[in-house]
């Protein structure tokens, strides 16, 4: 057992937060998120020529073989960033699919374009009713002949306006919300029947809603096994959950470090407020909140990758639990400490609080994850 | 002790039910329940319907259009609005100006402004707070300086809330810089249109633009606008404040929202059945009503304490009670409305809350839930912090 | 709607405020749980010189008529001192039994004898597996002619074991948990059959588990329809948890005075604790909780001869809630501040933190009455 | 970084776990999943079987007893003791007065005691706590007046947890009133046998007796049972308390606590149901695991630097997370037994607590419920306050 980074790890966690610390200030991020696509070109291809895209795909295909620690390395910077990227969706959700569950073909063409930064993907999965529930799909994939025809519709898909390709679930059998019969689909962004309408998100990134009519999709284009898609899903999702909880802890960390300075240096009453026992104990309760949320964000990486299906399950679950209830306490705290001026857009805390909140709705939040794990026999076997 | 309402007071609840049901523009009765912005025109509309029934200022001095209602009875009558609901006056004139104006004011004062705000003839705004004062108001630093028959206002106001349909503005401003910070501050009342003034909007985290920057260079504002003595602008302002905190508890508002997330959470069906039917949330949701039936019989006393002392100009310490927990209902509320709407509180659709006719993402009503988490942060930091409270609390009621 | 005490319910409130004040210090409440019986038969011959005996009966019965009103000042006193006499046994639900469901030769027989102070009273309610469920009744009682023959354990009855008469729950038909076909019967304590075993309680009371053997009761001492008791048996409880939740007001007051007063004196780091903004802020939020629980205990007492069941029901069951959370909050709260000598026995402190928790568990805890008042709606009807 | 156990790691937790269940004599062992009381020769027993192991001490230097495990190692084996359950050793020797003895004590002090405490020969207790001292611990009154090469010792210790059982007392005792009052201070060792110390028990609000005041008149101590410096005994206090705090998370007896109550509430048929088939109830049991599995991985984290550091005097000053969030989860766990225990958390049997064979009211396991909620409000009050941990975090860590 051992919590401290390696020489490699060192390393890329040196220049992912250099590279953002010179690049990704508050004024510059504000212009990335005004640009058409929602964030920066010229970023991704940095990205590109720092290795980034290429850090969770195996040697053998082009990659860094960098591991859930890799991701976790880049999502926590991210997230001290607010970087506006589709990092999670092209790297983590779509890169995903591909190593657990994409061919030798596929992976030979795809994973190339991912790391050279010219393939952007996104995750085509909500529907309308289907709330959190990854089984819940009724957008269908009809077989006919070498191909699959698609028709539904997908909702609130993160980044779906710009991506290149989306991955899309959908049912080739069975009934809404059977586990059985789900497939995976990768379908170009700008084929015949796919509609997009895209529009901002609460956390200043971007988003669609993508409507399926009559897409055409050859089984070359299947990523799996199109009759039992499920466990995939769950695989990718639980990685992306993982990558999502370190996000979270590099957003509450810089909450929190902008907290305790604001106390020091904020004036009030002739003494700076950091000087007020009780607001002392809420920066100690929101540290504490922070380093449970960053130990459950490592359970989380060491266990993306477990064998035991039901124990990764569980503990992914118990790691968004506490990642949605430290992010809450430490955003609210964050913005509660600052006062007004915390809830207007010209200070960044503001910004990291509805990043972290929309954190908590992405893949589950708190509440649905604890109802899963207690239904799953909690973390500690009886 | 008779713990229920009067027969009397049951009849008059239902008569100002019928009266807000009846009388309110369908329009602004469908903003009010999507909790999408209203318009300046909307709250113009609701105020001149409450004037022209003798409501518009119930609880001010009869002689200046009040109704003479005891405290039950106007506390029935807000929380009857608010479970319509109804828009709330705004505070700024009828709970805040106007209330400073008819107890401190003079004669020419009361004559020529208190029937222009119960009629909302005139938008009013509040010019208290100041950037880096926050909590520690009295440190304010916007100064008037006498100059014959007026002051010379220079400086900068904060937070002032809809300051952009302000016909005029009242403000504290420091007069005297040469004695302990309360006792050198006056009450000025300023027209917006007055040379000099500035007012630029301030965006908050839920894409509103409704509070704003008003800076003061050289404002030129007539004496006769000073509200009762030079230097003891102070004392109303506490007399404004302790009438807010009494209002804060806004019981009315978090039992409509309760209703209205118990309407959509049956309604929903996402996943195998309606929120409604999971345990955990059932219990989370009764665990609020638990803790606002509680505020509210708490409520009840301070307002029936009131009635029995009969000053209601010195607000009860208790009232910081209702304040905390007050603002702790309401934010729970959005939480709970945040739940409900699970992966459609992403989209950030700022044309629909502001009632724009775009075809929305996800259920019609997802669009408000986040900006009404994120924008409701405010209540717990606005009209003296939580914080503060609780020191009001410790000291003014344990003696600590 | 007025909150002040009339009249007679201020010299009620001044006199059992007065007589506790006087005859119930630390010791002398020491000296009355010592007692055999655990409580004093001279404070019980005190409470009916004053009248508390009568307060809730109607004046025909030769009751004063003070209603729930009455019983919430008489318990809060209770609460503030700690007494440890059967009030609630006796006085709340046997009264409740007599006033609520018994016939005219019942009430003229036996509630001139509570008056006097001559006969105590128990509820002999829980069974072993029955937790806080009313109707899950599996004691037995069999017609045999002019009279019924009770067999089964009753447990935890609280004062069963010096009671002079035990008020039984015995199911006349139908399953365990059946709602209909549970009875009342009134059994006394030496009755042939009836075996008491008498044990004190956490909060220094006592109870006793008591075995029914064959015991017979005659029809007479049936109350209320045997058949269809249980509505009866709600009826009383709500009034016996109205009244719980003026006693755990009372004891909370007197912590939470304690507690304040223990800040302002106790010297720490060479300042009284009280100095220490955090423990400000935990003493206002004590305030909190308490004002909060005694406007629900006033809801309680309002509700409590409700005619609308189903919304007296709610309500009783939103008040138990809040005091549960109060008087836990409030409860650790006053040890925690007090530090290490709010976990002695010296202290009164402790003694009020058990009492407020024990009253937690007696007729349903918070959670449970939290899951009856979900399942019922809640209290704002959508 | 590599997060999980190594292979060597996982066997060396195999290989404790199997010696200390076929170890553990089943009385022993019965008692400690009951929460029943222990007696003294219960730890003697253990610890002997411990120390014949050569496991009795492994913190403690190799020269000493010692078995030169990593602090992982060490987390481990102390964590599965906890999670058997089996009795923790009695830490007044093993983790206070022996790791003090051997860093501080001179060379006759380790010989003489040393191999006592490792065997349980020898039952220490602590003098530290006096009666108004509370958190600012410090402030000790009694006082060793040096008369040729006896110190004569007065003054009143409390909270002296089993000196009932006691042979020897370590205590802070004042060596020099006249200086400041951390500097003044001195570590004694003191022959409970000594004339002039009275034992009286102080009885806590769960009925149990573990704790007493120990009284000091005129005690005759000799100089050799000075350890280290005169006037020192502030520096080997905090030693010694920084040892307490990283240890006192105990998420093993949490864990096993769990465990239990899973166990119980899956048995209870209570109801239609048992308790852990309601939904409520297993998800409150699910957030306590979550966060306890949470202030592991802290636990570790913490450890791992300790491990890398090799400086284990130094507590982190993280470790102040340790002793709030562990003191609060193993509160919650009692909360949770008291929630499945019902009514029959009523009745008061301390006869079965001490483990006598009366017969139990309600179910066997029943009788502790109540106690244990009642004594485990200590563990948020000693070792420094949850208020004092969050002091140190504030300013030692965040530097407010």
């Amino acid at each position: 057992m051992d919590f401290d980074l390696n020489e490699e790890q060192r390393l890329i966690k040196d220049s992912v937060e250099r590279l953002l610390a010179d690049r990704y200030g508050f004024e510059q991020r504000k212009a990335h998120g005004a640009s058409e696509r929602g964030w920066s070109a010229d970023m991704w291809a940095q990205y590109a020529d720092l290795g980034l895209l290429a850090m969770p795909f195996s040697a053998d295909d082009g990659g860094m073989d960098q591991g859930p620690v890799g991701t976790m390395i880049v999502m926590e910077a991210f997230g001290r960033a607010l970087a506006l990227e589709p990092y999670l969706a092209t790297v983590v959700l779509g890169g995903g699919f591909l190593r657990n569950g994409a061919n030798a073909a596929q992976k030979a063409d795809l994973i190339p374009q991912i790391v050279d930064g010219s393939l952007t993907l996104a995750f085509a999965q909500t529907e309308r009713h289907s709330r959190y529930d990854l089984a819940d799909v009724t957008t269908t994939a009809r077989k006919d002949g070498g191909s699959y025809v698609l028709d539904g519709a997908k909702s609130v898909v993160v980044h779906g306006d710009s991506a290149d390709k989306l991955i899309v679930t959908a049912r080739v059998a069975g009934d809404r919300r059977d586990r059985s019969g789900i497939g995976v689909f990768l379908v170009d962004g700008n084929a015949a029947g796919v509609s997009r309408r895209g529009y901002p998100t609460q956390d200043g990134q971007r988003a669609a809603e993508v409507l399926l009519e009559g897409v055409r999709v050859e089984a070359d284009w299947v990523i799996g096994e199109p009759e039992n898609g499920l466990p995939l899903i769950e695989q990718v999702t639980d990685e992306a959950i993982a990558a999502l909880c370190a996000e979270a802890v590099g957003t509450m960390s810089v909450m929190h470090e902008t907290t305790v300075d604001y106390l020091k240096t904020r004036k009030q009453f002739g003494v700076p407020i950091g000087d007020f026992q009780v607001l002392q104990h809420r920066a100690a309760d929101m540290f504490l909140m922070l380093e449970q949320a960053r130990s459950m964000s490592m359970l989380a990486t060491m266990m993306a990758d477990e064998q035991d299906v039901a124990e990764r399950r569980r503990s992914i679950a118990g790691a968004k639990v506490q990642i949605g209830r430290s992010g809450r306490f430490v955003g609210q705290q964050a913005v509660q400490l600052h006062g007004g001026v915390g809830m207007t857009m010209e200070l960044a805390v503001g910004h990291y609080f509805k990043r972290v909140t929309m954190i908590d709705t992405a893949f589950g939040d708190a509440d649905y994850h604890l109802s899963r794990l207690a239904d799953a026999g909690g973390l500690i076997a009886a | 002790m008779d713990l229920a309402f009067t027969k009397e007071e049951q009849a008059f609840r239902e008569e100002v039910r019928t009266f807000f049901h009846e009388n309110i523009p369908a329009d602004i009765h469908a903003k009010m329940i999507d909790q999408h912005s209203l318009e300046k025109q909307d709250l113009v509309t609701w105020q001149r319907i409450l004037n022209a029934k003798g409501w518009a200022v119930p609880h001010w001095p009869v002689e200046y259009g009040g109704t003479g209602w005891d405290p039950i009875k106007l506390y029935i009558f807000w929380e009857e609005m608010q479970q319509t609901p109804a828009p709330q006056p705004l505070q700024f004139g009828v709970h805040m100006v106007g209330p400073v104006i008819a107890t401190f004011g003079n004669e020419a004062q009361k004559q020529r402004f208190l029937p222009r705000i119960a009629n909302l003839d005139d938008w009013w705004c509040q010019g208290f707070s100041e950037p880096g004062a926050g909590s520690d108001l009295a440190s304010l630093r916007t100064k008037a300086v006498r100059d014959g028959d007026h002051y010379v206002v220079n400086g900068q106001k904060t937070w002032t809330t809809l300051a952009q349909h302000a016909d005029w503005i009242f403000c504290l401003v420091r007069t005297n810089p040469d004695v302990k910070k309360q006792v050198g501050i006056s009450f000025l009342l300023i027209d917006m249109k007055t040379p000099g003034i500035e007012v630029r909007p301030i965006q908050t985290i839920d894409g509103g633009k409704e509070v704003n920057e008003v800076f003061f260079t050289d404002v030129r504002v007539p004496v006769e606008n000073l509200v009762g003595e030079e230097n003891r602008g102070w004392d109303y302002a506490k007399f404004l404040l302790g009438n807010e905190r009494s209002g804060i508890a806004r019981i009315g508002i978090s039992k409509q929202r309760i209703r209205r997330i118990k309407e959509l959470a049956g309604q929903e069906f996402y996943g195998s059945a309606p929120m409604i039917e999971n345990q955990r949330f059932r219990e989370k949701l009764a665990a609020v009503e638990v803790e606002l039936k509680a505020l509210e019989m708490t409520q009840l006393r301070v307002v029936a304490a009131e009635a029995k002392r009969g000053d209601k100009g010195k607000p009860d310490p208790a009232s910081s009670i209702l304040k905390i927990k007050g603002s702790e209902l309401q934010q729970a509320t959005t939480e709970l409305l945040m739940e409900v709407v699970g992966p459609y509180a992403l989209p950030f659709q700022p044309g629909l809350v502001e009632g724009s006719n775009e075809p929305p993402i996800g259920m019609d009503w997802a669009a408000t839930a986040a900006p009404t988490y994120f924008n409701w942060r405010k209540v717990s930091i606005y009209g003296g912090s939580n914080e503060i409270q609780k020191n009001i609390i410790a000291k003014a009621i344990l003696g600590l």
